[in-house]
């Protein structure tokens, strides 16, 4: 039979022999120090835990990236297309709501940077708390807004389907644009939303004392997320908001 | 005495169902597509029986276009895609990399979860009526004219592709982050390269597919009009979507396979791989190139001149890495000390089939020649000579090579090369008179058809029966051998790598300690090798 | 029932025996390497089985000249297939001046043809022996893809822009003509027969049918009905665009672009009307979208390729102005 | 892997006033995509708003995120999302370059 095998071709590993299968599935303490609470079993060390958290948040959101990459590969070919169109369409956003919540996401990126800075430097929970806090009633405030924005598309017929209904020179690439504009922003607002359940939970969790120096990895990957949707935030803004500004009818 | 082991560590449905061991995850995986490619296989009968007479009489028109649209949907999105990278990959590549378990184990829990929500998605479309807008959702059709679920089936395949999202991602920190000491890149076993060159494929293309069947979805069902012709929407800016991921989905499905197809010639031949470095950097090459050749599909849909012949010249470029593979495997053969059990007749069966399979493709991807076979059964050979004479084979070849640590237990190997004996040749029987059909100009997706191509379309028929005793063939003996099998020592087949120095069935945490590596794996000749230090 | 089985379609236009020998080269090609490879790994396995249970392969671990060659041969190999498929596809491409034009319409689920002359068929198509046939294709509703396969041409047909196919038929007979892409539940029963015609033969059948009036009389027909008239007069004071040899010519649009007054211009300036203006006139016209069929949109087009054939020098501030560097 | 414990010697622990600052640049921003949009300069418009959108973007992914100081790899990876994204964005090559072939040989 085959089962000498290992013994005639050495293997390429060191590793002691098992005593019994039992082992291995035994806790094995063979560092001096004292794990951290927050240590998972499968890796070696907090280090290593840090560095494959932020890692996988990176690779998702390069998966994000795409994700809107292929409305923003839509929007791109149909501008292409139709500038005209698109010019007169965007002229009808209001400009002034759209850079207002283009300030309120911008501050919100920086309070949440403070929030994850307060958890790096062991800032005490009320600190912490405070600037997640603020990060959240800035997201509420920019969906507050885009509620506001939504309804009057509504009321004004803009919204594409059959009560779609434009004045202007161009209704179809208007239509176009419009479909564009929902489902690029609608689909940035639902990223608004899991942001602020994310944020919901961090903040639970700082209350709770969990995040100090030496461990604040889910508040900086939650930091990862809420950057990645202000910035996605500061190329729609422009994208749909400001190609009419000088469209002269 | 049973000793303890991921398998018997824990019982009861709740030890599985909340279990966060990548090797059960794998196994639920395993059950899962089973299940899923016999109802593709089912849908791809019924399609088969149909064919059997020029006329359209087995089925209604409708019936038909909704058993080949289900046929493709579950087999690629439910089959294919997950296959070896969720059932094998999930098992073997903490294995390999010398970790307890994968970067993310709750989220590798998740991935699954999330398949089966999209899986149950698509199965209620199915029930309720099917949806007979082929697996490419093209529009207008999808969002204009077609019967029955779309939008179900559309955010079942939106969803499952959250769940091949979130295992690509938990492979590349896994690979990136979780190596024991001293395994260095150029020291991994080339089914870890392959995978990580499919997980960099399933990240950056996945979601652009998500992207697309959602607004197929959105404009079907809230009439916002992206791809909308009225409103100047452009039917082809959706293939260029759809095939910028669905062109590399293939190499999703082929790349996993190559990695197993080069362990498995490792294994039988005593071997190392021949020309390491090239074979695994041509699966980067494949996962790389392989993002810009999706225009290809595109040659006789009204697209630019110019991007056609770039996507053709690209298209030409892919096939260099994969015949790099073929060599590099042939020549690992060279020499080696072979031994013909049934995964290594799996991986002949592979290496051969792929190799009419990618020459095939370069007749699509020559332009002139494509305006012809484009859309034919030409086609259709073609990609199921990859998926079905690759993809799948590789699959069972490495199901056949793990199962004794997976299970713990050997089958029955005459079964087993008989099996695969039968797949083999009920595949080519299947499949290459499909190549002539395709050429004489029988066009794909057709329910009736002139009485002249009828020979081939028996002859692909009968094939297809027999391909089906080869498939089931394999359920019984892998069922048999979990309860009678002879048990299984660490290394049956005498093979390098870590996975055959720890127990079979391996223990939950796969290592007692972490293994400190001081070589590659797969070294076979050691004339005076000292044993690594730690 | 097995009788006429045929392993090779017909051949019957110039492009076929173009297309056949990549084909033929292509297959000589996959023929070698396949039966290299497969000679290879039985032979190997039969060479090199194990004879004993603990033997293991020799220390081989590659060979840098090896790689490269087989790097270097598969790509000079590669490349030349894509230079000569490049080619025989720009051959497809692009119809001869003076090709006999044919307007197609698919539609689920029947292929609709009108000939210049008026005749018009249903899922047939008559075309003469040794002749240039362009077609132009539409499509009222889906995606379709127009095939003959003894021609070994192919192309989509795409709902909201025109596609042109073109091919000179060799041999007389009679051959499939399929449609290629999904369309819907009858996708197998768009299919039809295409006739090729000894030239005398297709004068006859031209002239035998019951033809209705030309395109371009039933455009000038659509013209009046629709008032087009009203705008697109002929003098001076004309609210829109003179007509009058418009077609092929160079526009200048507003704001400085230009466009070419092929089909697509045409169907596009009815359907759309305000995507592209004229440089001197106003944005007034209403879409036609919806109101005019696939067929009526080629008739129009038809009309007004006929009017384009007493082109006269354009008058100033007129829409059309002959493109010098375009023949 | 140097530590056993936490973030330890790896995390760069930014100043607050660097924050402020970022933030600063990123408000400036903002007011001159707006006020450039009001200023017809022809197809410049589109690349004078991009150029502000990308160093905006640029500024929150090096500062706030964090990126100026991460490892190889994290640049690395967020680079490549840019790239394939730049590769989805070539889709627009086949548009722009459908003209450019005469439909008819003459």
């Amino acid at each position: 039979m085959r089962d000498a095998h290992s013994e005639h071709f050495p293997g390429p590993i060191h590793q002691p022999p098992l005593a019994s299968n039992v082992d291995a599935i035994q806790p094995h303490d063979h560092e001096e120090l004292p794990h951290h609470p927050k240590l998972q079993h499968h890796f070696d060390d907090m280090a290593q835990q840090v560095e494959a958290s932020t890692l996988g948040m990176w690779v998702f959101l390069v998966t994000e990236i795409m994700f809107f990459g292929g409305l923003f590969t839509a929007y791109l070919v149909y501008r292409y297309i139709n500038p005209e169109g698109f010019a007169e369409a965007s002229h009808h956003l209001n400009v002034t709501w759209g850079a207002v919540n283009t300030i309120v996401l911008i501050v919100s990126s920086l309070t949440m940077a403070l929030a994850v800075r307060s958890a790096q430097i062991s800032a005490p929970p009320k600190t912490q708390v405070a600037w997640i806090g603020a990060t959240m009633l800035l997201g509420a405030t920019f969906l507050g807004v885009k509620a506001i924005e939504y309804y009057d598309k509504f009321t004004h017929h803009l919204v594409p389907g059959p009560n779609f209904h434009w004045e202007g020179k161009h209704p179809a690439p208007a239509e176009m644009f419009y479909s564009l504009y929902f489902c690029m922003t609608g689909l940035h607002a639902i990223h608004m939303v899991i942001g602020l359940g994310i944020m919901t939970v961090i903040g639970f969790m700082a209350w709770r004392r969990t995040f100090d120096a030496d461990y604040y990895t889910p508040v900086e990957v939650a930091g990862l997320y809420w950057h990645f949707v202000d910035i996605v935030w500061i190329f729609l803004f422009p994208l749909l908001y400001l190609i009419g500004g000088h469209f002269t009818e | 005495m049973e000793t303890l082991n991921y398998l018997n560590n824990g019982h009861g449905l709740k030890s599985w169902l909340l279990t966060k061991d990548h090797k059960r995850i794998a196994l639920l995986y395993l059950v899962s597509i089973t299940v899923f490619f016999v109802i593709g296989g089912f849908f791809a009968m019924l399609v088969r029986l149909e064919l059997l007479t020029p006329a359209g009489d087995l089925l209604t028109s409708e019936t038909y276009n909704k058993m080949f649209t289900m046929h493709g949907v579950v087999m690629v999105f439910f089959f294919l895609i997950p296959s070896i990278p969720a059932v094998l990959g999930n098992f073997l590549i903490p294995i390999m990399v010398g970790a307890k378990d994968l970067a993310f184990p709750r989220i590798n829990l998740l991935s699954w979860y999330i398949y089966v929500l999209g899986g149950v998605f698509t199965l209620v479309a199915a029930l309720g009526g099917g949806v007979d807008t082929g697996w490419t959702f093209y529009t207008p059709y999808s969002t204009a004219a077609a019967n029955g679920h779309v939008i179900t089936a559309a955010l079942g395949v939106f969803i499952t592709g959250f769940s091949s999202i979130l295992t690509g991602l938990n492979f590349i920190v896994t690979i990136h982050r979780m190596r024991a000491p001293g395994l260095t890149w150029f020291r991994l076993p080339l089914f870890v390269w392959s995978h990580y060159a499919t997980s960099l494929i399933m990240i950056l293309g996945t979601p652009v597919i998500a992207i697309t069947v959602l607004l197929v979805a959105a404009e079907r069902g809230l009439h916002l009009g992206i791809f909308d012709p009225a409103l100047g929407g452009d039917p082809i800016l959706f293939q260029h979507l759809f095939w910028f991921y669905s062109h590399p989905a293939v190499y999703i499905m082929i790349l996993p396979a190559m990695g197993v197809v080069s362990e498995i010639v490792q294994a039988f031949t005593r071997k190392n791989i021949f020309g390491y470095s090239f074979v695994a950097f041509s699966s980067l090459a494949i996962a790389i190139i392989g993002f810009l050749v999706w225009g290809h599909h595109l040659f006789v849909s009204g697209q630019s001149v110019y991007s056609g012949m770039i996507f053709s010249f690209l298209s030409f470029c892919v096939a260099i890495p994969s015949a790099i593979k073929v060599f590099n495997w042939t020549a690992t053969i060279f020499k080696g000390s072979v031994c013909l059990d049934s995964p290594m007749l799996y991986a002949f069966g592979f290496i051969g089939l792929f190799t009419i399979g990618g020459l095939t493709g370069l007749f699509l991807a020559a332009m002139g020649l494509d305006i012809h076979v484009h859309d034919t059964y030409f086609v259709v050979a073609h990609f199921h000579y990859i998926m079905v004479g690759g993809a799948i084979m590789g699959y069972l070849g490495g199901l056949h090579y793990w199962w004794p640590k997976i299970s713990g237990r050997r089958y029955s190997e005459p079964w087993a090369k008989f099996s695969a004996l039968l797949v083999f040749t009920g595949f080519n029987l299947t499949f290459f008179p499909q190549f002539i059909a395709g050429y004489l100009g029988m066009p794909r997706r057709y329910h009736a058809y002139p009485p002249e191509f009828q020979v081939l379309n028996v002859a692909s028929t009968l094939g297809a029966s027999i391909l089906t005793v080869g498939y089931v063939i394999p359920l019984i003996y892998f069922a048999y051998s979990l309860f009678a099998g002879e048990k299984s020592v660490n290394d049956p087949w005498g093979a390098r790598g870590l996975e055959w120095e720890i127990p079979s069935p391996p223990p939950t945490e796969n290592f007692t300690v972490s293994p400190v590596v001081t070589e590659g794996t797969h070294q076979y000749v050691h004339p005076n090798q000292e044993v690594g230090l730690a | 029932m097995f009788t006429n089985f045929p392993f090779f379609p017909h051949q019957a236009s110039a492009h076929a025996a173009q297309v056949d020998a990549i084909y033929f080269f292509m297959v000589s090609v996959t023929a070698f390497f396949s039966l290299l490879i497969a000679g290879l790994l039985v032979f190997f396995a039969i060479k090199y089985h194990r004879r004993d249970d603990d033997e293991v392969g020799a220390a081989i671990h590659g060979s840098l000249a090896l790689e490269l060659l087989w790097t270097i041969i598969p790509f000079f190999i590669t490349m030349l297939m894509f230079g000569w498929g490049a080619m025989v596809f720009f051959d497809a491409y692009r119809p001869p001046k003076g090709a006999m034009e044919i307007y197609i319409v698919g539609k689920q689920w029947m292929w609709k043809a009108q000939h210049m002359g008026g005749q018009k068929e249903i899922n047939e198509l008559h075309v003469p022996v040794g002749r240039a046939v362009k077609l132009t294709m539409g499509s009222e509703d889906v995606l379709h893809s127009f095939y003959i396969p003894a021609f070994r041409v192919k192309a989509d047909v795409i709902p909201g822009r025109y596609n042109v196919l073109w091919f000179t038929p060799t041999k007389p007979g009679r051959y499939h003509l399929f449609c290629a892409e999904y369309c819907g539940t009858n996708h197998s029963g768009m299919i039809g027969w295409v006739e090729v015609m000894e030239p005398t033969d297709f004068q006859a059948w031209l002239g035998g049918g019951r033809a209705s009036d030309s395109p371009a009389a039933a455009g000038e027909k659509l013209f009046q009905d629709l008032v087009c008239i009203s705008c697109h007069r002929d003098d001076a004071q004309a609210r829109g665009p003179q007509l009058k040899g418009l077609f092929g010519h160079t526009v200048r649009l507003q704001g400085g672009a230009t466009a070419v007054a092929d089909e697509a211009y045409i169907r596009e300036s009815i359907v759309n009307p305000q995507a592209k203006i004229v440089d001197g006139f106003l944005p007034i016209m209403p879409t036609f979208q919806g109101l005019v069929s696939e067929e009526q949109l080629l008739q129009l087009i038809a009309y007004v390729r006929s009017l384009g054939e007493v082109a006269a020098p354009a008058p100033a501030g007129a829409a059309a102005a002959p493109a010098p560097g375009k023949d | 892997m140097s530590d056993g414990q936490g973030h330890g010697a790896h995390a760069h622990i930014a100043p607050p006033s660097m924050y402020y600052k970022v933030f600063a640049a990123l408000i400036v921003g903002t007011v001159l995509t707006v006020a450039a949009a009001k200023v017809d300069m022809g197809p410049l418009n589109n690349v004078v708003m991009l150029l502000i959108a990308c160093t905006k973007a640029t500024l929150v992914i090096l500062f706030f995120m964090h990126v100026r100081w991460g490892s190889r790899l994290t640049w690395i990876v967020a680079m490549s999302g840019f790239f394939w994204l730049a590769l989805l964005f070539s889709v627009l090559g086949d548009y722009v370059s459908r003209g450019w072939v005469p439909e008819t040989m003459r």
